[in-house]
């Protein structure tokens, strides 16, 4: 990790972007969110990007910040503006939950100074009783367990193993720039959807060639389960999710109100 | 005699001893057993002693009272347990307030990988594993431990500071302080 | 004031501490300390006390009195409740069907450190050690015991439900397939 010294400070993007309101000396429920973007960006442009963990972190929050500022920048439809909701909410309801956490930490750290003043002493039982061990009833704890149950809990294990050797996955090595059609995307699957009515999550992702790509597939879907438009199910846990296309027609995301 | 018993156990065992072991070793019901050592523990807050018995979650352990601790570090070198980074601390807090939770939603909450911090915190015993949530990949569920209560010098999680929803007003209180300043100007 | 100190020190320390070391973490001389220290002696003979003070070749230490004794046998006699949580059946499928495994072995399968699941295992003799593997570090290599087998009834490991090597196989066949599907496309 080899972050500068000044930014080694900041756990992570919601650290960050905290500091920059204090600094800032702003509203957290009125945040200029172009201002902010901008020095958000411009600190982590300030960021050694050979981690990528790290980096990928901070520039999902970035992407967030761009997305709330363009949609700022929208102007409201009139007739919906009773309902409009600030595009800024859900990041502030994030940041001041964090900055809850982190003030309560504070008062843990206090609590810990505290404890710290208190001693125990290590058991001290006496030699002639120390030999004693004591006995475990091996049978009565076993006698829940079957052969046939710590079988399938190994199955259960070893499957989760081979779900996480995602051959999907274990490609990723660079982060490449590529145009994602958001948009072209929600209307594929809905096609997909049309076409097979009933099908695997697994199956929509075959398509796929990069985690930008899965990840927006599943913004796409989780969007159509939200407006209604298609009903997940899975079986059993480990199960292939099964998604069933319940429209009859394909809408733009516009529509959506994506 | 009983309340001889009593310190003799909590005084021998060191640790943290259940209600429930107390009582089954003294033939006495756990209820009056509950009662003989509260009486006891007020019996310790006295001047005169230099140990008092704390309650950890239904369990009960002997210790030194904080007051000591300037004597104590006189005569002997006082080892620091762990000591608890900012990001350590931030994660432990998330835990004990959202328990049982998956590292999922710890990395939600933070907006950063904490696969360092929960393996730290498991290492220092301060949370452990409680399960698997009933959800697909069955994400293991974590939660604070009994070492959590007694670093943290708290009875039972009741007595973790108590946050919502006034620290919650309070933060939009300040900030509606601050834009009311703003408009002002 | 004094005998809290004095009380406290020795708790802490739990073996003997010399007169000396005493008088000067309290800044009083030693004629003084012992006379203190002999005054709370007489103290806790009393009956309602269950630890006393006993003098070692001028040092003096804490220690449970011997009438209680019998309490203590009681108490570390009183079996524990003992369940497979299914922390521990995860664990122990993991040895049985992997065996033998290190603890890194096991903790890079389920995903978290496992010194807790393992120890118990082993305290509850259903895994053992079983050598070391001969790799950097020589880690201790884990296996069942003939105890689970007797508990199962079985006679041998090989009577354990098949899971290897076919299924394995299967399932990385499986993950190799889907790869593939993705790289022709």
């Amino acid at each position: 990790m080899s972050i500068p010294v000044k930014l080694q400070a900041f756990e992570g993007p919601l650290d960050l972007l905290l500091h920059l309101i204090d600094k800032n000396k702003i509203n957290i429920y009125d945040i200029p969110i172009v201002e902010i973007t901008e020095q958000y960006l411009e600190y982590i442009k300030g960021m050694d990007s050979k981690d990528l963990d790290i980096m990928s972190e901070f520039l999902v929050m970035a992407a967030t910040l761009i997305n709330i500022k363009s949609k700022m920048l929208l102007p409201t439809d009139e007739s919906e503006e009773a309902e409009a909701v600030d595009p800024r909410q859900e990041l502030v309801d994030r940041l001041l939950e964090y900055k809850m956490y982190k003030y309560i930490s504070e008062e843990l750290k206090d609590k810990q100074l505290d404890a710290s003043r208190i001693l125990f002493k290590q058991p001290t039982i006496p030699s002639e009783i120390s030999d004693y061990k004591e006995e475990i009833d091996i049978d009565s704890l076993m006698s829940d367990l079957t052969l046939q149950k710590l079988h399938d809990i190994f199955k259960s294990i070893v499957k989760k193993q081979a779900d996480k050797i995602d051959p999907i996955r274990s490609k990723f090595g660079k982060i490449e720039k590529e145009e994602i059609n958001l948009s072209q995307t929600f209307i594929h699957i809905q096609e997909y959807g049309l076409l097979h009515r009933t099908f695997r999550f697994r199956s929509l992702l075959e398509a796929t060639k990069s985690k930008m790509e899965i990840i927006v597939t599943f913004l796409g879907v989780l969007e159509l389960i939200k407006i209604g438009r298609i009903r997940i199910e899975q079986e059993a846990l480990f199960d292939d999710i099964m998604i069933h296309y319940l429209a009859n027609d394909i809408i733009q995301m516009e529509g959506a109100g994506f | 005699m009983v309340e001889a018993q009593i310190e003799a156990i909590l005084f021998t065992m060191g640790e943290a001893v259940e209600l429930e072991r107390i009582a089954g070793a003294l033939d006495h019901d756990e209820e009056t057993t509950r009662k003989i050592i509260h009486n006891m523990m007020d019996k310790y807050e006295q001047e005169d002693r230099g140990i008092h018995i704390i309650e950890l979650d239904g369990a009960y352990q002997l210790c030194t009272k904080a007051s000591m601790y300037e004597t104590i570090i006189k005569i002997t070198h006082i080892p620091r347990k762990h000591i608890l980074t900012d990001v350590l601390l931030e994660t432990l807090s998330i835990v004990a307030y959202k328990q049982p939770i998956t590292k999922l939603q710890i990395e939600a909450i933070r907006g950063v990988k904490s696969d360092h911090a929960v393996n730290k915190l498991i290492e220092y015993s301060l949370i452990c594993e409680m399960g698997r949530m009933d959800a697909p990949g069955r994400p293991i569920l974590l939660g604070t431990t009994e070492e959590f209560l007694r670093c943290f010098g708290l009875q039972s999680l009741e007595a973790l500071p108590i946050m919502n929803p006034e620290k919650l007003e309070d933060f939009k209180l300040e900030a509606e302080e601050e834009l009311q300043l703003k408009l002002d100007i």
